[in-house]
């Protein structure tokens, strides 16, 4: 059992969403307990992914089945230390969110539920996933649950914030499919048989303009779901509109899949074209810490401000990513999780007092602290892991990026410089947030609304026990993760510095398949079809491979 | 060609093309009726120039006299003095539209005219052979390449005018009182349908494009 | 002064140009029909002048004599229409019936 | 021998308290919540003393470096240039936080003590004993953290807390906002911290302050040497202009002044007095400020070789004590005098410590802890007496020595141990500064005047402390009492009849709280000569020797007499000008401050820094935050989405027009397409093709079929057309040589990966030179400035290498036989070369042209340029199109 552990985890959300579809609208109650369980029930299967032996940089619980053989389409899933915390955090947060949002779903409660058990599917498919058509299609069905999520349960403006993720996103991820194709049609001239394979297409070897171009698709497609800074603008709108469930996934996974696209995907691929990109990227990253911060301290909807935080936290993140540093890495993997953790607090924080007071207007609160005491302890002490607080989550990722983008040669000079603007985004994020907290718990009861708000619920105590506890833990003990991740981190970073350091020293153009590149050793071993795979890498080759790869005839 | 043929030939071009205008230009539709006729018949007198002499008599016979008759007959029915509501919606789309086919029309017969091509010697009939003389463009020879060559385009022809009739007869027939009230009806309501649903898609393009909270 | 097929060429796509842009021009269905029967009648002309030059055998003709059938058969239904038309929208004016807009 | 585990008990106590009364204080008793309180300090206060023994005895058995150390787990690692780095959670008791320790748990007992009295009617009782604990563990993280990430745990622990703190009564906004502004202005203290950590760091190669100090002390010159980052080998940022050590300190250096409220960052102090006195006596005298002392103690050895940081913060703490006292001259509230001159006597230690003498700068933390703790629980037990809540203006008070002896008395020892009074602690500190002072000129080679300057402003500073001490103390506690606080600014106070009632006389503080003044007073007398070695204990400075840094500068002896004497008059001085005027009563004050009116105003409004502040930097960053989300809105929105969704909108209207049901338009549209369709008819187009691979010089073309389309080809270019008319399209031709000789190209393949084949056409005779970019980086000439020259002679391209490697490339590829670098190369037609990791090969350059004509008699001609023997089908748009509707072309057909 084991050995399927992820396909079974692929599975369940979809078994659960089976039944549920089956179940008769009526039984509300039903419909709510029973998603509820499948959710957990999940997040009790993935819990053994943990014994996995992370040590190695290979992929844990690997499975390997040829869907479509013509075009070396494979259902090829496996984890590694990047992507294993990334999946429990989904597997995590998914059935906090359903349990929260069940008090202010009335309408349509199947479809909604429908739609969750989809999306935790698509996500998990899409972190799994090693073969790049795989992870397309995963990445474009996460999309449809989610808008759903967005346009029928949503806010005032639901339609416009939908379509408006919707396009965005949409208009990446086309760019990167054609991105794929040229990609793979490459692989296809240069080895003579088609593979979307992950592993078989990292070994490509690509002149350095068409890295580039190929890595700005990739790039733009992730940039999106990021956000990054010019890219961010459809992130306040969903957010604002989204219910509080749906806004706490989004916020917690939905965004994460464009930095883990980053790692896994975009850069390993091409990593000349990531290093040459690599400067401005960093430069949008702090800009994004330092423009979200200060747009997130002048907004009056609590919701706004918290996704303008997103904005600036995973500016952080994408900085972490290119220092590519083993600390720099892990540390935007760990601050990956901990934004999932503390913005899904902050969102379901926001959601209850939504419920109460049904504005999310800051100016309408004052005063809270003395009528909801719980809920103002529990606001400050996420408030305090967003900020980054030292034993806190927040603080271990933040200190390892900014240590990672510090001392690290991919970024070279402007390395500290960006290590020294990201720290001022320290301060800001201290600034937004306490301005937050000002406005809302401290000072005397403005609304007379306000006085007699109840206190935090039994309910919307138990989803938010785990995330502080989580806050704590990771704060003071984050070895397990951080061990965890540390072969897959090193891995990753010596390759990337290893093919960068081959592909920047124009090989002798001529015996680029004299020398193998692509050694028929590593392809045999992965039982494609052997048929015309054999004859392929030994016929002769005709002209100088600079035209068969350098550009179309 | 003898010289008669010529003066034939540029009598009824002449007469054609005039006729032509006629069609086209005169403002009410009986007039430009009997242009049409006259065109007709002018093609039939260049038809016989040019040996089809068959040709020349069904021109006469089906175009002139059928064709013809029905549409005047229609006109008839509509009642001829439909004035004509002077519409100047469009201008340029007609400026346009004369300017290409003007341009079409030169280049085609620019290129047209130098053609040149062998005038064969038709066999002329003996002149004792009576009917069966297979002179080129006769009834005979006309026949009988018609049936033994055409024979499946010929039978085509037929269930096409078959068609062509009883098409003409479903369109045109008139409607009983109660019959037109239904008709009447169901276009109003089909009327009223497109105003709401035209309505309902402007208030959604509204949300829609309204941003949100700004 | 030798009469080419040239001439009956030019001809022909003289008229067929003064039917297109009757066609193209009017507004009365009727006369737009007859422009129509205008064109006919040059296509008409034109295969019965090459038929003339190259008689080997009799195809312009018979292509004549189908096209004469057709346009028959074309005027009657097309008439058939205007009468409908007409009765609907007591005009016979192309641009009153517009419904069929988008 | 005590297990060092112990000190992981000091740290624990207090949390454990913490989370204790946290989770379960609301409910429990008042007793319970202190009595959890206090134990856990006093447990941690207990561990601590035992724990300084065991330093006594090392040190008492000649160990140099005493210390005791204990490793709880690994909390994360780094990798620092390719070494893994773990950043074990590990408390070290050295000399320095042995002091340190003892000072925040005896000093947080006394207040915990005096708390328990003070906040008795406090409805939240149970939180702020909480929050009081969690400050003291977080203070002791600070003390014993062993590397700087520890430590910076503590240093943003204690900051949390204060925030907490000074709005512990939240209710009020203004409370509320003086703890965010606290918080800020640490955290920008902290972003100093974070960015001198990384700079250390990436030098020393680790966080440990025993590493970072021995690498200080080992490799002096790469700290002192430019600042350079990166890989020793080969750095990618040197700043020649600044020293490593002098960069880092100063960013250390400005999280020490958001800390300890040094100039730019201090204005959250005085507003920090908005919170309980306990917990400005404990946090805002005692412990956190100093914290910023400690660090600069503790990385002494760092901050000794950057004598420039120093002299800045020298300065600084010189400025800020003269800033602070003048302030504190003029203001009237008790605890505003208080907080102004905490900021002022640390603006002593830090010139003490900017000087050099690091002992000194520490003794004074020591001693003041002491006597400003006995000073703000003195004002807090008269707050309490006259029921003022936290604003007690001292024009009302006076006369309280008659209801209130024992607050009376230790609030006189400590006025006289802060003015400076001999044989009190703060004499023997004060006189230790002064000597430091003086002997910092020699250290400060690049500026010996700065030396005598700190000593005038601290001499200054003294005279001020010693005369704004005592004139409070005279206002408050002689004189006759002036009714104590109106409650006229309550506004909810109902009625003003019932306040008279309860107006009688302040009465003495509950035993709690006197007993902690009188501890802390003794404190403030018998401080110093723990220093100074008077009774048994041999003095201070040799034990804190190992631990601090040297400027190795030995003051001359007679110093410390000057400086004592100096120290003496400031205090006498001081405290006859304030018994002059505020003992006997006199209007000089009054007049003073009348006839500098403007002087005195700006004094009283604090320099007005806080406007300062506020206009620039709040206004400015918040407008800033506005423009940001202005610009999101509509500039990046906008851009984004609005745009592009008015142009598909503005599109899709305008195809909407073309379907307006009109039939005349449905025509229009179909006679243009008509056109378009006769036009691609009408016009010829003419594609001429080579077809497989030419054989040597044989070609066989083809050129693209058309209706009743004709060809004619001009093979040899001389314009002449060679065939007649004729429907085939399919030509062949034979090349002569003659024809080849028209054109010689040379093709140079560069090396590059993905470069492009480059026709260099040349004529013959004419030269050019190789870029050196295509011969790849396997080129080096002679003197790398000569590049190889190429020249065309008649029969193919001669090459003159200038010492480029030059290899002759048989027929079949194979490797040829290397050439001499000078000698001079012919390359024939067919031939290949390689120069460096270029290919060179000749080719022969024709250029056939075929004209096509079709039915209407318009024709048009193709060129075609071609190169054997390598076909490249390169297909030149030269195209000769005649469009001639008259036709008149086709008639001749000539050549043109």
């Amino acid at each position: 059992m084991s050995q399927h552990l992820i396909s079974l985890l692929l599975l369940v959300p979809l078994l659960a969403a089976f039944v549920v579809l089956f179940a008769p609208r009526q039984m509300v109650g039903f419909i709510r307990v029973f998603t509820v369980f499948a959710m957990l029930a999940e997040f009790g299967l993935s819990l053994g992914l943990l014994d996995g032996s992370y040590q190695t940089a290979a992929f844990q619980f690997p499975e390997r089945h040829l869907l479509v053989p013509a075009y070396g389409i494979t259902y090829s899933v496996g984890i590694d230390g990047i992507s294993l915390w990334l999946v429990l955090l989904t597997t995590f947060i998914t059935p906090l969110a359903t349990y929260v949002s069940w008090t202010h779903i009335e309408t349509k409660v199947k479809e909604y539920a429908l739609s969750l058990l989809l999306l935790e599917a698509a996500m998990l498919g899409a972190f799994v996933s090693l073969d790049v058509f795989i992870f397309y299609v995963f990445w474009e069905l996460m999309l449809v649950p989610m808008v759903l999520i967005i346009g029928i349960w949503g806010g005032a403006q639901r339609i416009y914030a939908a379509v408006k993720f919707f396009l965005f996103t949409m208009v990446g991820s086309v760019l990167m499919l054609v991105a794929i194709l040229y990609l793979v049609a490459q692989y296809k001239a240069q080895t003579g048989h088609y593979s979307f394979e992950l592993a078989e297409l990292k070994l490509l070897l690509l002149p350095v303009h068409v890295q580039l171009w190929l890595f700005a698709a990739f790039a733009l497609a992730f940039a999106i779901k990021v956000p990054m800074f010019p890219f961010h603008t459809w992130l306040p709108d969903a957010h604002v509109q989204a219910p509080t469930g749906g806004s706490v996934i989004l916020a917690a996974v939905l965004l994460k899949l464009g930095t883990y696209g980053f790692l896994r995907f975009a850069m390993p691929l091409f990593p000349s074209g990531s290093h040459r990109m690599g400067p401005y990227i960093a430069g949008l990253a702090v800009t994004g810490i330092i423009y979200g911060a200060y747009c997130a301290w002048v907004q009056r909807d609590v919701k706004k401000l918290v996704a303008y935080s997103s904005v600036s936290h995973l500016g952080f993140v994408m900085l972490g990513i290119y220092s590519v540093t083993s600390q720099g890495l892990s540390g935007s993997i760990l601050q990956m999780v901990n934004h999932g953790i503390s913005t899904g607090a902050l969102f379901l924080l926001v959601g209850v007092i939504y419920e109460r007071r049904h504005t999310r207007n800051l100016d309408e609160f004052g005063g809270l602290a003395k009528v909801m005491p719980a809920y103002a302890t529990v606001f400050v002490i996420v408030t305090m892991s967003s900020i980054g607080l030292p034993t806190t989550n927040g603080f271990v990722g933040e200190f390892m990026i900014l240590a990672g983008a510090f001392m690290s040669d991919h970024l070279g000079a402007n390395g500290p410089i960006c290590a020294f603007f990201a720290a001022t985004g320290v301060i800001l994020a201290a600034v937004y947030m306490l301005h937050a907290v000002l406005k809302m718990f401290w000072g005397p009861i403005t609304k007379p609304e306000n006085e007699g708000l109840p206190d935090l619920t039994r309910r919307e105590g138990i989803a938010l026990l785990p995330l502080v506890l989580l806050i704590f833990y990771i704060g003071l003990f984050p070895g397990k993760m951080l061990g965890d991740m540390q072969a897959s981190v090193d891995t990753f970073a010596s390759e990337y510095t290893a093919k960068l350091a081959a592909g920047d020293q124009h090989p002798d153009a001529r015996d680029i398949l004299e020398r193998k590149l692509v050694p028929a050793a590593a392809l045999a071993p992965l039982g494609l079809p052997s048929g015309e795979k054999s004859a392929r890498l030994d016929a002769p080759a005709r002209t100088l491979p600079v035209q068969l790869v350098g550009g179309a005839q | 060609m003898t010289a008669a043929a010529e003066g034939v030939f540029f009598l009824c071009a002449v007469l054609a093309v005039l006729s032509a205008l006629g069609t086209v230009s005169l403002h009410s539709p009986i007039r430009a009726a009997m242009s049409l006729l006259t065109h007709i018949l002018a093609l039939s007198g260049l038809f016989l120039v040019l040996h089809a002499q068959l040709l020349a008599a069904l021109q006469v016979l089906v175009y002139a006299g059928a064709v013809v008759v029905l549409f005047v007959f229609v006109i008839m029915m509509i009642g001829p003095a439909v004035p004509e509501p002077p519409v100047h919606r469009g201008f340029l789309i007609k400026v346009l539209s004369v300017g290409v086919m003007l341009l079409v029309t030169t280049v085609l017969m620019m290129s047209v005219l130098p053609v040149t091509l062998p005038t064969l010697s038709l066999g002329p009939c003996a002149p004792g052979a009576g009917a069966e003389c297979a002179q080129f463009g006769g009834v005979a020879a006309f026949a009988q390449s018609l049936f033994m060559d055409a024979l499946v385009p010929f039978e085509l022809i037929s269930v096409l005018l078959t068609v062509a009739i009883v098409g003409a007869i479903a369109v045109a027939r008139g409607r009983t009182s109660e019959e037109a009230q239904v008709a009447e009806q169901k276009r109003n309501a089909a009327d009223k349908a497109l105003e709401e649903r035209t309505l309902r898609e402007k208030a959604m393009a509204a949300e829609v494009s309204a941003h949100g909270g700004h | 002064m030798q009469i080419e097929v040239g001439d009956y060429l030019a001809l022909a796509s003289i008229v067929f140009g003064i039917g297109a842009i009757g066609f193209l021009v009017r507004r009365n269905v009727l006369v737009q029909l007859m422009s129509i029967e205008l064109m006919l009648n040059s296509v008409n002309l034109m295969l019965i002048a090459f038929n003339r030059y190259m008689p080997a055998n009799h195809a312009g003709q018979l292509f004549a004599f189908f096209v004469i059938a057709v346009a028959a058969a074309e005027a009657a239904v097309g008439l058939a229409i205007v009468i409908s038309l007409y009765r609907l929208r007591k005009t016979v004016h192309s641009d009153r019936a517009d419904s069929l807009r988008h | 021998m005590h297990d060092p585990k112990l000190l992981l008990g000091i740290v624990l106590f207090p949390l454990l308290g913490a989370i204790v009364n946290g989770l379960f204080g609301r409910n429990a008793s008042r007793q319970t919540v202190h009595f959890v309180a206090v134990a856990s300090v006093a447990m941690s206060f207990a561990i601590a003393v035992v724990m300084f023994r065991e330093l006594l005895l090392q040190h008492a058995a000649g160990e140099e470096h005493v210390s005791l150390s204990y490793t709880a787990y690994q909390w994360f690692s780094l990798t620092l240039r390719g070494r893994p780095l773990g950043i074990p959670v590990r408390f070290v008791m050295d000399a320095l936080s042995g002091v340190m320790t003892l000072v925040v748990t005896g000093i947080g007992l006394l207040i915990h003590i005096y708390s328990t009295g003070y906040m008795s009617e406090e409805p939240s009782y149970a939180r702020f004993f909480s929050y009081l604990n969690l400050f003291t563990a977080s203070m002791l993280i600070l003390v014993l953290g062993s590397s700087l990430p520890v430590m910076f745990v503590g240093w943003e622990g204690v900051g949390v807390c204060s925030y907490l703190l000074i709005g512990f009564w939240f209710e009020n906004g203004a409370y509320a906002a003086a703890g965010r502004k606290a918080f800020v202005a640490n955290r920008i203290g902290d972003f100093g911290v974070l960015m001198g950590m990384f700079l250390l760091a990436s030098a020393s190669g680790s966080f440990e302050f025993a590493d970072i100090n021995h690498f200080a002390h080992e490799h002096a010159a790469v700290l002192t040497s430019a600042l350079s980052l990166g890989p020793t080998g080969s750095p990618y940022l040197v700043i020649s202009s600044v020293s490593l050590a002098t960069v880092a300190t100063l960013f250390l250096f400005l999280g020490c002044t958001g800390k300890s409220a040094q100039i730019p960052l201090f204005v959250w102090l005085p507003d920090a007095m908005a919170g309980p006195t306990p917990v400005s006596a404990l946090i805002h005298a005692a412990t956190m400020v100093t914290s910023g002392i400690y660090l600069v103690c503790r990385l002494s050895p760092v901050f000794v070789l950057a004598p420039h940081t120093m002299a800045v913060i020298a300065v600084t703490g010189a400025v800020t004590a003269l800033v602070a006292a003048s302030v504190g001259l003029v203001q009237n509230d008790i605890k505003k005098i208080l907080a102004y001159s905490t900021v002022s006597q640390l603006g002593f230690m830090f010139a003490a410590v900017g000087c050099g003498a690091f002992a000194a700068g520490f003794m004074h933390v020591y001693t003041h802890a002491f006597f400003k703790a006995c000073l703000f629980l003195g004002a807090g037990s008269v707050m309490h007496a006259v029921g003022a809540h936290g604003d007690a203006d001292t024009r009302t008070l006076g006369g309280l020595r008659k209801f209130m002896p024992h607050t009376r008395w230790t609030f006189l020892v400590s006025c006289m141990a802060i003015a400076g009074f001999p044989f009190f602690s703060g004499f023997f500190s004060k006189d230790e500064i002064l000597v430091g002072a003086l002997a910092s000129s020699e250290y400060f080679t690049f500026a010996p005047w700065l030396g005598p300057t700190i000593f005038g402003m601290l001499f200054v500073g003294a005279t001020m402390t010693a005369f704004y001490m005592f004139r409070l103390y005279f206002r408050t506690f002689s004189g006759e009492y002036r009714g104590g606080p109106h409650h006229e600014h309550h506004g909810d106070e109902h009625g003003h009849h019932d306040d008279h009632a309860e107006h009688h006389d302040p009465h003495e503080s509950p035993v709690a709280m006197t007993s902690a003044l009188i501890v802390l007073g003794i404190g403030a007398i018998f401080a110093g000569y723990v220093w100074v070695g008077l009774a048994h204990f041999e003095p201070w400075v040799l034990w804190l020797e190992p631990v601090l840094g040297t400027t190795h500068i030995e003051p001359a002896h007679n110093l410390s007499y000057v400086a004592a004497g100096f120290g003496l008059t400031a205090c006498l001085f001081g405290w006859g000008t304030a018994y002059a005027w505020y003992f006997k009563g006199s209007e000089t004050p009054a007049r003073l401050a009348a006839s500098f009116p403007r002087v005195h105003a700006l004094l009283m409004a604090k320099w007005r820094i806080d406007e300062l502040y506020d206009a620039t930097i709040l206004a400015g960053s918040r407008m800033l935050g506005v423009v940001a989300s202005k610009f999101d809105m509509y500039v990046v929105d906008g851009l984004l989405t609005d745009l592009t969704s008015n142009c598909l909108k503005l599109s899709s209207y305008l195809f909407t027009r073309v379907q307006n049901g009109l039939v005349h338009a449905y025509g229009a549209v179909m006679a243009v397409g008509l056109l378009a369709v006769g036009a691609f008819f009408v016009v010829p187009h003419a594609r001429p093709a080579v077809v497989g691979k030419p054989d040597g010089l044989t070609v066989s073309f083809e050129a693209s079929r058309g209706l009743a389309y004709e060809y004619r080809w001009d093979f040899d270019g001389d314009g002449k057309y060679d065939t007649e008319w004729d429907f085939s399209p399919g030509a062949k031709h034979t090349f002569t040589k003659a024809e080849l000789q028209r054109g010689y190209v040379a093709v140079l393949e560069g090396a590059g990966y993905g470069a492009r084949a480059e026709h260099l056409r040349l004529s013959p005779g004419d030269k050019r030179e190789l870029c050196e970019q295509d011969l790849g980086p396997s080129w080096q000439s002679a003197d790398d400035s000569t590049l190889p020259i190429i020249a065309a002679d008649g029969t193919g391209i001669v090459v003159q290498p200038n010492g480029a490697r030059v290899r002759r490339v048989r027929k079949d590829g194979q490797d040829g036989q290397a050439q001499a670098p000078s000698a001079k190369v012919h390359v024939g037609r067919g031939e290949h070369v390689t120069i460096g990791d270029a290919r060179l090969s000749v080719t022969g350059l024709v250029r056939p042209r075929l004209l096509v004509r079709n039915a209407f008699g318009l024709s048009r001609t193709r060129l075609l340029k071609l190169m054997l023997p390598e076909v490249e089908e390169r297909v030149h748009a030269a195209v000769v199109s005649q469009l001639d509707p008259l036709g008149k072309l086709g008639k001749e057909g000539a050549g043109q």
